[in-house]
């Protein structure tokens, strides 16, 4: 087998040096009605060539967005990543390696993560971002945990304009640990109150900008409502290349900033691995959940980086800990802070401007169409339309032409007839007037 | 005296030694040892790396929600970038580089062809919410790793959507104590092994369970007896037992079924952490040894890559009982078609106990993992776990004399657990001898872990070392031994002398935690 | 005192300088410096690193021309393999990781785009000999590339099969040769200059042609008035005149369109070597100066990937006169649709000389290339060329009062030519000079060549260094030449001090060529 | 511009530092009215997802080999590649670096440079291999330049089964030198009597065997014939993975093996970049063409790697030199040497007897087809079919059932009607079952 160096001589006089008689010996403590006898139930080992024709083979089953006009989004978008992004990401010595314990030997990585939490930190305005969470939703469920140590409160308010998958994050772990939740009902329009909903037993209060259905949120008013009660206010986004365009949550009182990185530098890869953003107050980093690469020299006084605070992490604080999570994203933090150094202030505001000016351009022809009317008052680069009929079967049946127009709330917000019409329609970079054109065509035949 | 290298290991007689290796450079470069500052150092903001044509005029539609202030964020041209993480890369130790035999994370050889599949557009761009008739590809893929990993393992069912091992474990007593809500129990407790790795306790206590401590036996093993008494102890309250097995001192658990039938008798459940599944794939099965809920890390046994800590993934295997309770999504197959399941429904049969993340996993992870389990198959799988072992025992032997064996009564499963006695009185640590390991080209084992021996040294091959490889290392481990007993503290007290960095100082960075790059404050006292 | 990187330059007063980096390691490894021995010494042939399952019995058609003896040929399992070339990677040095200033070169940075580009199946899978209806897209790439460098050049035609520099001067050459002997010529010289590239004279040689030196002027460039004089010593018989601009010294030929003039009126052609077209891109036209025949390096000026010595591309563009003798084969372009005309037809127009190289040049250079021109547009290759030539005027700028000019009449263009004589009577030689450049983390310049000045030192810094980086080499180049100048002699003939080998033993190999591995001779004397 | 580090602000403090008013200053050396009023008549610069766009776009009027069943061989031969090789060579250290002229920090290069000429020497059962050359044919081309200058003679003798595109780069640079060859009429069958034009001028004899027509040829005779009479004798390969089944040219006493090694590590890439193998016998190594790489030792007396006998080449010796190459295959023979080294005596003989087996079957097959016949009497993994009709039309007309049947003889051998009706028909570990059913039944069908 082509990974397995030994042969099997050697496996034999390997058994010798250990002084046992075969590698069943090795196995002894297995009680012997537990062992198995038969070969598992699989095929054998197989050559790469024919591995890699079974996997063309899957892959060929799917439609993969640059074989059409796309506008998926929802919380995953399809950007343009520079090819010198994978080239680095496949670096061995990126690739290969695991979590810098030992950081004489792994100062490459931990230098990308101190760039990735500044570059995080100055994104989101705020103090601190830790070396990454698993992605915006479990992100999104340990920062309504910390704001209940912070505030040793347990009731968070969660807005209707979250996305649904990560509210069901947040209430899978809120249900588990006995936590209260409050959550506001769909809110497409942005015209929730959830202010009126904090109170003195609020721990923090949830709130997503641009929101699930594309609306910009003015979080100032609610920020201040929060503080006002001692609670925190938790800001998400789910598509952070709005921040090169939009006022960022620290700019806006945020306590909390935790959202998906993927659209810097990640593909879509049908939902993962993507990264998780986690951003606070310096005030609060002792209750962060996650790693910390911080500053520090060395033994001759040059400067280098280490992991640190870990008295918060599990390895530490076991059942005290701030969080049990272990393996992070590594690899999608050196792919988000290459395409970041990349962009720079300058491309990330531009490659901003583009998304919005693209979105802006097509929800102007769409809102034109009969029967189609996009529903935000403001967005970034999705934004939501109101259909004349179910937006699923919309969808299905611009599938057949081969465009993918986008997700039917429905596909998240299943039981509720009042967002049946209703479809998510994200623009980025990568599209085409071209597709644009043809969405258009495609819906007003249609429509 | 030539090593297997062919290379000198003592300077030789009348040789100048002149090689002046402590001469400074004006650059700081050593040759191909290159420094590389940070991004805010070199970066600008007015350049950028990337060619975005500027948009047309257009009428925004930010309704006044638009950026006041500079982000603050520099760029590099893409040369200079390219050049700042090849730089930054070139800091690194990794399995490609050499032997990585930290314990508990099974560092085994990450194959290409995993990437380059991972790399098909048909997988990594596709959306997790385009029309499933557009993805059944991938969701065929999905269903058929989960089935090879739950023949694996001998399970009833997986749940694929946890992101890393602790979000297995996570999703694993989620399971568990939905299905004793199910039943109406709440108890309260968790039993969980001093020698367990620190997500068990810290998962437990996610879910508001407190933690009681099950002591280890001499021998490095939890008893059956033991588990037993604290059952008794806490009556009625034990909601499960976390084991690892193999256990952290690379140990198989040999009263493993006795415990989990007594955990099962007092109404609990058996949570078994599967980081160490790579030691007896096609040996036993933890179906087959009363486990109830196990996770799998695939950047573990299944080989996608680490990563520098991640992504990983965590699927988690299930018995009968905990099968109903599996969160959302998961895949069904219906006929020839595959069907994701997202929301609840009334099949009367399945009870989720909801979603542990937005969309369906990491599909990436998943991608890698089956090309691997493909390329290995049944009899590959089975040879993998007998080497890993077999390189870890081989270890053991080549270094037993010489170290200290806290465990000697049972072989080892594929790591090996020494403790710091052979290091009595030499004045070296178990921290300064790894960092004298890193000197010879080695990463470190795992160290201080688990917690129940001092000074732990966990060492774990992996099967994809070849002999030679364990021969240099075994010589190299015995010399530094023989040096530390042999009182050359400098060797170890100093090291690593040669890596990029000298020894860093960690009490440094918590104590005054600098966790952001900020642009260093102006020379008040600049005379000009 | 700190300098730019932030590292101490010179030992901390106080400081121990305890890192004890002259103490040998057991393994020979330092830390991230692994050795690694040769695949013979470590691989196998009773292992593979591939699987291939053996085929069913079958009846051989070998006709009994079966091997006999076996191969000895080694393998590696995949971990192995990996570990060794990954090993070894790390021994270089590369343009991703630093300043590779290698006059006439042209190291310029790789894009990936272009790497990614190029490994489409729709470019990388495709035969040469497949149906041309089924490589349409092919072809249309040849042909616009084709037309681009016709272009950038102001050119009449281009042969794009050439596989190289060297080998496109033999195809222009035989261009020449071929009409010459069209129009029923046969001369038997060409011209040359002393400062050409070795590959000027051997190309010409490869023709039979007899090579005439054209001494340079006291200023680096070729006087028309000597050109002419050659030209009238050698009456009727110069085939051509081989001339490099611009030069190998880094100029600009002024006297460029005279000299084209002479070499046409007396019936010969003008050769231009196009290795430093990266100067002028935008800026002039060699179409315009009179040029017949003239290379282009795409791994140069285009960017395709130097690795470790090629595959490189060299298509030659042609004047009106040399365009009907282009060799085989060539595409046209028809209606819509692309045409590969591999084989003479009689359309009157065209009579190729024959063939190059089989099938059609290097595609897989070709994708790169044009890559590489669409991103940058007419104004971006206008602007590399700008920049190439304003970042070696501004190391010559840095450096011209400290180190020696030969040439300092002329700008110079994209690289700066230094010579030894401000090395004069420190001991150090150019050589040493370049291996202590080295363990400041560079690679030195291009030495020894052009032949015409002593002890060559070229620079090429090309268009993507940034300030930054010209600014530290710069500094470190002063720092050089002052501890040269200051007697600290060891720095250089030591040197370099820091690299995976200390100076080589050139000598010692050309003496006694080991040019392939042998297993060691046995030691007959061992006593047992 | 992205691949541009300078701002203008940069360029104008350069200039000054310079001492030039402005960049047109440096250019003051080209003649006026030479000098460049206008653009390029060319598009301008690009952003990177564009032009990804564009070479998809150009990408995909290609029929990739992948897509359908494949059969095209006569010189360029589709093969696996394992993943590793790609990873190896797209390493930033080997990628970026050019030829090792300092040793010292190019030691990687070097070392695969060796593995590289021992594995070739092996292969081939020759004393020494070159460091590469441009590909197989050229590497031809400089054979018989090499033979010139060892025998001082000036004829080479051509096979009739040498690839007819090997033999016209044999002929142009013959003519181009005023040489002398004496070149056999094509021969699909292998029954030419080459040794009867050995004569005392003859510098030496170019035979390929597989031939281009599949033929495998004794080339001991020959050898023999050669050598009584003081010429080379030059063995050609086109595919490099027969040497794992038959016997080696040295064996057969070549003087000169020279081949192409594009089979082993390296891509179709529409015929190039390829990778020449260049081997010959110690005695003559000073008469080779190209680089080497030799073992020595450094200044601590530590194994290293340089470029040797450097005195044959052009930079050394210019008009004397042995040949005008300098840029050679340099990242091609990476490829091959990972490759090899993963394939090692047990993978290239086991390789080699895939793809003859596979041969076998097909040739069978196609041999009991009505109208179709197999010419050879001896092959490794490419035969010669005669149809009943011309080959090119049959070419043509499975191309339209998606099927690349072969090479048809008349593309690379045009004017000459007795070969109009021969197929080139290659199969390798590639093909599969299905792919040669799908071959067989369209010839039944056409044929
Ligand atoms: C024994 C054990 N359990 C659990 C984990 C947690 O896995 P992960 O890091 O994937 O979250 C680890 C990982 O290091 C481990 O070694
Ligand atoms: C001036 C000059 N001419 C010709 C060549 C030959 O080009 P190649 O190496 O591509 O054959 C070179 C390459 O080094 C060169 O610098």
């Amino acid at each position: 087998m082509r990974y397995l160096p030994h042969t099997d001589q050697d496996r034999a006089d390997m058994l010798a040096r250990i002084g046992v008689g075969s590698i069943d010996d090795l196995f002894a403590d297995i009680p012997a009605d537990k062992r198995l006898k038969a070969p598992l139930d699989l095929p054998p080992h197989c050559g790469e060539m024919e591995v890699a024709r079974m996997m063309r083979g899957l892959a060929a089953k799917n439609l993969s967005a640059v074989e059409t006009p796309f506008f998926a989004g929802a919380g995953a978008y399809r950007h343009h990543v520079p090819a010198m992004v994978d080239h680095i990401i496949q670096r061995s010595e990126f690739l290969t390696s695991y979590t810098p314990y030992q950081p004489e030997i792994t100062q490459g990585t931990l230098q990308y993560l101190f760039e990735f939490q500044t570059q995080v930190a100055n994104l989101t305005a705020m103090d601190v971002a830790n070396a990454s969470m698993y992605d915006g939703s479990t992100g999104t469920g340990e920062a309504v945990l910390m704001a209940h140590r912070v505030t040793r409160r347990n009731k968070a308010v969660i807005s209707g304009g979250l996305h649904p998958q990560y509210r069901a994050v947040v209430e899978n772990l809120s249900q588990m640990a006995d936590d209260r939740l409050d959550i506001l009902p769909p809110d497409p329009a942005g015209s929730e109150d959830i202010i009126a909903r904090i109170d003195d037993e609020t721990s923090c209060v949830v709130v997503q900008s641009p929101s699930f259905y594309g609306q910009l949120i003015d979080m100032k008013p609610i920020a201040e409502a929060c503080h006002a009660k001692g609670a925190l206010l938790v800001a998400v986004f789910t598509e952070v290349v709005s921040l090169g365009l939009i006022e960022p949550p620290g700019a806006q009182g945020a306590d909390i900033v935790v959202g998906e990185g993927q659209s810097i530098g990640n593909g879509l890869n049908f939902g993962g691995p993507y990264v998780g953003l986690f951003a606070t107050r310096q005030k609060y980093v002792r209750q962060m959940p996650g790693r910390l690469c911080g500053e520090t020299v060395d033994a001759e006084g040059s400067r280098g980086f280490v992991l640190t605070l870990s008295t918060r992490e599990q390895h530490i604080r076991r059942d005290k800990a701030t969080s049990n999570i272990c393996t992070n994203s590594g690899l999608c933090c050196l792919a988000f802070t290459v395409h970041m150094t990349l962009l720079g202030e300058a491309g990330i505001t531009r490659l901003a401007r583009i998304n919005h000016a693209k979105a802006c351009r097509l929800a102007e022809r769409l809102d034109a169409i009969t029967g189609v009317s996009v529903i935000n008052e403001s967005f970034f680069n999705e934004f939501t339309v109101r259909l004349s009929e179910d937006a699923a079967e919309t969808v299905e049946r611009l599938t057949e032409r081969g465009i993918v127009a986008g997700v039917p709330v429905s596909r998240l917000e299943p039981h509720n007839p009042d967002l049946a019409d209703m479809l998510l329609v994200a623009v980025t970079e990568t599209t085409t007037d071209d597709e644009m054109d043809r969405l258009v065509t495609a819906l007003q035949e249609v429509a | 005296m030539v090593n297997s290298q062919g290379r000198p290991t003592q300077p030789q007689a009348g040789s100048e030694n002149s090689s002046g290796t402590d001469r400074p450079t004006f650059t700081g470069n050593r040759a191909l040892q290159l420094e590389e500052p940070l991004i805010f150092e070199t970066g600008r903001t007015d350049i950028t790396g990337v060619d975005l044509a500027e948009p047309d005029e257009f009428a925004s539609r930010l309704g006044g929600h638009g950026r006041t202030a500079p982000i603050d964020l520099p760029a590099l041209s893409e040369p200079e970038a390219m050049r700042h993480y090849v730089r930054l890369s070139q800091k690194n130790y990794a399995i490609d580089m050499g032997l990585y035999p930290l314990g508990s994370c099974t560092m085994k050889h990450n194959p290409r062809l995993n990437e380059q599949s991972a790399r098909l557009p048909g997988f990594s761009d596709i959306h997790p919410l385009q029309p499933q008739s557009t993805v059944q590809g991938a969701l065929e893929l999905i269903h058929e790793l989960g089935r090879w990993l739950v023949t694996i393992t001998g399970m009833q069912a997986v749940a694929m959507s946890p992101k890393a091992g602790a979000h297995g474990e996570l999703c694993g007593m989620m399971a568990i104590k939905a299905a004793l809500t199910a039943r109406g129990k709440t108890p309260t407790k968790v039993l969980v092994p001093e020698s367990a790795h620190g997500t068990n306790p810290a998962t437990a206590a996610l879910l508001r369970y407190s933690v009681v401590d099950v002591p280890a036996r001499k021998d490095g093993t939890v008893g059956a007896d033991e588990v037993k008494r604290l059952i008794a102890e806490h009556a009625g309250d034990i909601a499960a037992i976390m084991l690892t097995n193999p256990n952290t001192c690379g140990l198989f658990e040999p009263e493993i079924a006795e415990i989990a039938e007594a955990v099962h008798e007092a109404g609990g459940f058996f949570y078994c952490d599967g980081a160490n599944l790579n030691a007896i794939m096609g040996k036993a099965r933890p179906g087959d040894l009363g486990v109830d809920a196990m996770h799998i890390n695939l950047h573990k046994t299944f080989s996608t890559p680490h990563g520098g800590g991640g992504p990983g993934a965590g699927p988690v295997v299930l018995s009968g009982a905990l099968a109903p309770f599996a969160p959302l999504p998961f895949v069904e197959k219906d006929g020839n078609a595959y069907r994701l399941v997202e929301t609840e429904h009334d099949d009367g049969g399945s009870h989720p106990f909801g979603r542990m993340t937005a969309f369906h996993g990491q599909m990436g992870m998943f991608v890698r993992a089956y090309a691997w389990m493909l390329s290995h198959g049944s009899d590959g799988m089975k040879q993998a776990s007998e080497d890993a072992v077999l390189n870890a025992n081989y270890v053991r032997a080549g270094l037993a004399d010489l170290m200290s064996l806290p465990y000697p009564d049972h072989p080892s499963m594929h790591e090996v657990l020494f403790d710091d006695s052979f290091l009595k009185d030499t004045g070296v640590s178990t921290l300064d001898f790894a960092k004298a390991m890193i000197d010879e080209g080695y990463h470190p084992m795992t160290m201080y872990f688990p917690l129940v021996v001092h000074g732990a040294l966990l060492i774990e091959p992996t099967e994809s070392e070849s002999r030679a490889s364990l021969d240099l290392f075994i010589a190299t481990m015995r010399d530094l031994v023989m040096a530390a007993k042999g009182g050359e503290s400098e060797r170890f007290t100093g090291a690593p002398h040669f890596a990029p960095r000298r020894r860093l100082d960690e009490t440094r960075a918590a104590r005054n935690p600098i966790l952001k790059w900020a642009p260093p404050a102006p020379y008040e006292e600049a005379a000009e």
